[in-house]
């Protein structure tokens, strides 16, 4: 089964950060942005009101995966998701300064990385966005 | 398919994993304290013991460490016999004296009724438990900075000749994978320093964020043929430049 | 020249033809007889030969053997085939010997002579110490030169091989050794064929064959004598083993503390290689199967399988669980069979002789002979081969001679580090695997060391404990972090600061060590502990509560005094290290305390029982 | 070209693991010790991270790190010699050479050591110097036998 995709329509977005809000709180159980795997970051160089979301792209051939020493990143072949696997994680650090697009974080306080894992196939964002602009279809 | 029960549960097994695996997947908890799904197990800790018979041992039974026992067909496990839970505790007792301090050791203790040691508490002794965990996940995983060095009751985790590593590269996987936090290390900013050695972090390309150190992008960077320099824009910036990519792509 | 299976009869009946004419003297070189000056007898002698005219001519021969196992005695001197023995003989008495050798007249000044008895003996077929033995793992220790495997073959020796390779399977040959119930020689007793058997099946190619010659135990030294003084049997033993299992490749892992066996077997390795009894196409039946030694690092917990397949690999020598046995998953990760030298050298024997000769020998759960290290307070120290079962009165007071000085016997140990101390009331035991292990210790390799009234037992369990403090290899925590605690628990009550709740600690740290740790080393350790606790508790409540060692060995907890029953003999001052006793000739003597070490040595000397061991307080 | 002259006993050996220790004990047999440059090319030869190579240096009592003496003095500590009063003689030779077992006395003229059973038990106890047994050794012999008599 082809497994779906998550689509970001950025024209939609309105930077109402309730993706951020949600995503922190199902994974963390804290309403902080900042922890957010999502970010709907108001682009520093955009002045005209427009955002951009930017969220893991479980990449086919993903740096993340390859840097990870340890095979702690798998495919989750339902969902497509790449999850990091807490237990086998060495929590080197190799797979955030890997990946091009900032999508795999570190935690600070629990010491080690974190990525989207689309929710086990059921994406929170998605969820609580009022306009549309981010879909997983 | 390899059936067995755990605790009156009835377990299945496709490939013969260890029971630990089993117990946990069935929701069964078994303290450990060197067991790390990243590398093999070692049963060091014996905190994971179990006792194992069948019907035909007649009642004769035995301890098994769960980390290392694979999944056999029609065994019978239980994980808390009062034969299991004196020798955890009596484990727990030795681990207490000699790192009174950990806090995972301390706190493990108490979950079984030991607050105070009974037997002679190592005033030296740090927090180190020689789990095997750091050595094993930099041997297996990293370059082998780190190796458990003497033996018997000299035994300790160290670089060569206690001296700084030319192979280690700061990536901190011991210290962070240690669960009684034992290995020392200091952080600040631009510099990170471990096993006696200093290393610099190098800062974000873009707005100076400590990044990784140099050894740990090269040593990332020869294992992948990728380019050092790659690895050093802190994961917000990269955000801000995917972001960036996005727009010119969108609008 | 390779043989073949044409050719080695043939050959062998030839040397057994030459050596049949030949008069030998033979002259023991082992670790033990060296160390006396052996190699210098046998220079002195090999002059005297020349000098009489007598070498070289055919009917003479000067033969260097391996260990005798009766070191204390050495350096020894026999004739073959006479059988005269002559015991610790020097360089110089090389000339009476020779002449003695050609008159027939023995040389009445070098004959053993009985302790019992005071009767001087000629040959040792009438020594009570090798007459009441049956030597048949150690048939040809100090009967052959070990470096010559010509006298080996002329004994019989690759004719078990012969046989085997001529036509029987490697299932037949696994059959014989299961029928004749060879059990492993090296602790645990397991059943060698069934092992061999499961090997067999294991899937895989790839399959490995390791003697352990690593004999770590305190006290034993049968496998050094083996391995000195018979490599060739050891190396038989191997390629029939490895013909069954199907191995191409074996290694003898060799402690460093044995050069001469490392060095022996080197040799006996080369010369097998040169006579196509090892390597490729062995007898040219194209069976290969090649042997590699590996030296020790010295590491008694290398003794432990697992461990010494580690070391093998190159790694440190830490054991692994043994939850998927060696037979399937040993050394490299290869199916695996592991005995030691004593198991192998038994091989040959049933081969040749057959299952049902072996299996007569010995009791009914243990079959065959087992030699045994008798050393400690015994009149005859040295290696004693028995058939199983015989009981341990037997093998301590007619066999090795019982308790010299008329002192009393107090306890056994058995089985090294792993095996415990057995009483007086237990010496009816047979000695036998699981008579041993039902008593709370173990046969191990078979170190008997006897210890007598001078010895504390608290002070025994605290000496094992500190040794494998030592060698523990310190992976897991009941063995690295419970024996450390029993030592101090133990060092402490030998000090007189024994504390009312110690035994109960010392119960919870021996359960918790044989419950808990991973390998044999652990789970065994607690064996001198518990079987001293077991059968002298009252000596570790007296060293607890009255502060008293009645050995006079912990030396805070007993002062040696001078009773009148002195006689002013001055043997005491004269022993006294320290020159702490005072008194003129025939004078009651009087010990200093405030210098006197506690020794011990007025104690032992004295022949009048005029020294006493008190309390300190 | 290694710079430690060791390269004839790596050659001697097949370049893996499974070498490491016959090739530490050839190095220590030529040197009395393992010198401590020498341990990383024994690493690159065999293919080991020389973490490795330190882990079994320090785990077999066969290998030190410090020169051994000119005189290798061992005393045996097996069972039989301890029973024997094997503790006593360590305790002399601890006094006439001024050092602790396991040490090296700063002359670098002997060296002092205790081992688990030297498989001579029948004398016991024993007394080894380099490579000579000396059985049923009384404490008092050991001045002499050390040459550190008056």
């Amino acid at each position: 089964m082809e497994s779906k995709l998550m689509h970001v329509f950025p024209g939609k977005c309105t930077a109402c950060r309730n993706c951020e809000q949600a995503c922190a709180f199902a994974h963390l159980h804290e309403g902080r942005p900042t922890r957010s795997r999502i970010r709907a970051d108001a682009d520093p160089q955009l002045r005209e009101g427009k955002h951009v979301l930017v969220v893991c792209y479980q990449c086919d051939a993903a740096a993340c995966v390859a840097a990870c020493p340890a095979n702690a990143l798998w495919r989750d072949t339902e969902t497509g998701a790449i999850n990091h696997i807490a237990e086998r994680c060495i929590r080197c650090g190799s797979c955030v300064a890997a990946c091009p697009f900032g999508n795999m974080r570190w935690e600070p306080l629990a010491q080690h990385p974190s990525k989207c894992d689309l929710c086990k196939g059921d994406p929170v964002c998605v969820r609580f966005c009022p306009t549309g602009a981010i879909q997983y279809k | 398919m390899i059936r067995l029960t755990i605790d009156g549960r009835r377990v299945e097994s496709r490939n013969g994993e260890y029971l630990l695996t089993l117990a946990r997947r069935a929701g069964i908890e078994i303290p450990t304290l060197c067991h790390h799904e990243a590398v093999e197990p070692a049963g060091a800790c014996r905190l994971c013991m179990v006792e194992i018979t069948r019907p035909q041992w007649n009642g004769w039974s035995k301890l098994v460490t769960a980390c290392l026992y694979p999944a056999e067909e029609g065994l019978i496990v239980k994980t808390s016999t009062e034969r299991v839970l004196r020798t955890r505790r009596e484990v727990l007792e030795l681990l207490l004296a000699r790192s009174p301090r950990a806090e995972a050791v301390r706190r493990l203790a108490a979950q079984y009724g030991i607050l105070e040691p009974k037997y002679a508490v190592d005033q030296e002794g740090d927090n180190c438990i020689l789990c095997d965990i750091c050595t094993r996940v930099c041997a297996t995983h990293v370059t082998g900075a780190i190796s458990r060095v003497n033996r018997g009751v000299a035994k300790k985790v160290a670089t060569p000749f206690d001296e700084a590593s030319d192979v280690c590269v700061g990536c901190m996987a011991c210290a962070r994978s240690c669960p009684t936090d034992a290995i020392a290390f200091s952080q600040d900013g631009a510099t990170r320093a471990i096993w006696g050695k200093t290393f610099e972090v190098v800062p974000c390309t873009v707005c100076g964020a400590p990044t990784v150190t140099r050894e740990q992008a090269r040593w990332m960077a020869q294992r992948k043929g990728v380019a050092e320099e790659d690895f050093y824009v802190c994961d917000v910036c990269k955000v801000a430049k995917t972001g960036l990519s996005c727009r010119k792509v969108m609008w | 020249m390779k043989q073949t299976l044409a050719t080695l009869p043939v050959l062998r009946a030839k040397l057994k033809e030459e050596r049949s004419k030949l008069r030998c003297i033979m002259v023991c070189c082992g670790t033990g007889c060296r160390a006396r000056g052996g190699m210098q007898v046998a220079d002195a002698i090999r002059d005297e030969l020349s000098a009489a005219g007598l070498a070289g001519s055919v009917p003479v021969e000067l033969t260097r053997t391996g260990c005798h196992g009766w070191c204390e005695q050495g350096p020894i001197v026999t004739f073959e085939p006479e059988g005269v023995f002559y015991t610790q003989v020097k360089p110089e008495k090389a000339k009476e010997i020779v002449a003695s050798f050609q008159s027939g007249e023995p040389v009445s000044k070098l004959l053993f002579r009985d302790t019992k008895t005071k009767r001087s003996i000629v040959t040792y077929h009438e020594i009570p110490f090798y007459s009441k033995q049956t030597r048949w793992a150690m048939r040809n220790v100090g009967r052959i030169s070990p470096t010559e495997i010509g006298q080996y073959i002329a004994r019989d020796g690759y004719k078990a091989l012969e046989k085997v390779l001529s036509g029987m399977t490697p299932e037949d040959v696994i059959s014989e050794v299961e029928k004749a119930g060879l059990r492993g020689r090296g602790g645990g007793g397991f059943d060698a064929g069934r092992k061999w058997r499961s090997c067999r099946k294991a899937k895989g190619d790839v399959k490995y064959l390791i003697c352990n010659g690593d004999e770590g135990d305190p006290g034993a030294f049968m496998d050094r004598s083996i391995m000195e003084a018979d490599p060739h049997g050891v190396l038989e033993g191997m390629i029939i083993a490895a013909y069954a299992i199907g191995a191409r490749e074996g290694f003898i892992y060799v402690r460093q503390e044995y050069p001469l066996a490392v060095e022996h077997l080197g040799m006996a390795i080369a010369s097998a290689r040169e006579n196509g009894l090892l390597g490729e196409n062995i007898l040219g039946t194209g069976f290969s199967f090649d042997i590699r030694i590996a030296r020790g690092g010295g590491a008694f917990v290398c003794g432990e399988s697992s461990a010494l397949m580690r070391s093998i690999e190159g790694k440190p020598g830490e054991p692994r669980a043994k939850y998927v046995h060696a037979t399937d998953r040993g050394l490299f990760d290869r199916p695996t069979v592991l005995n030691n030298v004593e198991t192998f050298i038994n091989v040959p024997l049933i081969l040749d002789r057959g299952a049902a000769w072996f299996a007569a020998l010995g009791t009914d759960g243990s079959k065959g002979t087992k030699a045994f290290s008798v050393v400690g307070k015994v009149n005859h120290n040295g290696l004693i081969e028995v058939p199983m079962g015989m009981s341990l009165k037997e093998l301590i007071f007619d066999v090795a001679g019982g308790i010299p000085k008329g002192r009393t016997f107090k306890a056994v140990q058995t089985g090294g580090p792993s095996g415990g101390c057995l009483p007086e009331a237990l010496l009816d035991l047979p000695v036998d695997f699981d008579s041993l292990t039902e008593a709370g210790s173990m046969m191990g390799s078979g170190g008997l060391i006897v210890m007598d009234d001078r010895n504390c037992m608290v002070d025994v369990a605290r000496y094992f404990i500190h040794f494998l403090v030592e060698e523990s290899c310190g992976k897991c925590v009941p063995c690295r972090d419970g024996l450390k605690q029993l030592l101090e628990i133990l060092a402490r009550i030998t000090k007189g600061q024994g504390r009312e709740d110690d035994l109960d600690k010392i119960d919870s740290l021996c359960f918790v060590l044989t419950e808990g740790s991973l390998c044999a080393l652990g789970k065994s350790a607690a064996n001198p502990v518990l079987s001293t606790v077991r059968h002298f508790r009252e000596e570790y409540e007296q060293h607890i509560k009255d502060h008293f060692c009645r050995a006079g060995v912990c030396r805070d907890l007993c002062r040696y005094e001078i009773t009148d029953a002195c006689t002013g003999c001055t043997l005491c001052a004269k022993a006294c290290p320290v020159e702490c006793i005072a008194g003129d000739r025939k004078q009651v003597h009087v010990i200093d305390q405030s210098k006197c070490t506690r020794c011990g040595s007025c104690f032992d000397v004295c022949n009048f029982g005029a020294v006493e061991v008190r309390s300190a307080r | 070209m290694g710079a430690f002259g060791i390269d004839d006993i790596l050659a001697r050996h097949v370049g893996q693991e499974q070498s490491l220790i016959e090739i530490l004990h050839d190095i220590q047999l030529r040197f009395r010790h393992l010198p401590q440059e020498t341990l990383a090319e024994v690493a690159g030869h065999c293919g080991v991270p020389l973490s490795r190579v330190y882990s079994v240096a320090t785990f077999y009592t066969a290998f030190s790190f410090t020169k051994k003496g000119d005189t290798v003095c061992r005393i045996c500590m097996g069972t039989a010699c301890h029973v024997k009063g094997a503790q006593l003689i360590r305790e002399e030779a601890e006094k006439v050479l001024g050092i602790g077992a396991g040490r090296t006395t700063s002359d670098g003229k002997y060296s002092l050591e205790v081992v688990n059973c030297v498989g001579a038990c029948a004398m016991a106890p024993v007394v080894i110097v380099n490579e000579a047994y000396h059985g049923k050794f009384k404490p008092v012999e050991l001045k002499k036998l050390l040459g550190r008599g008056e």
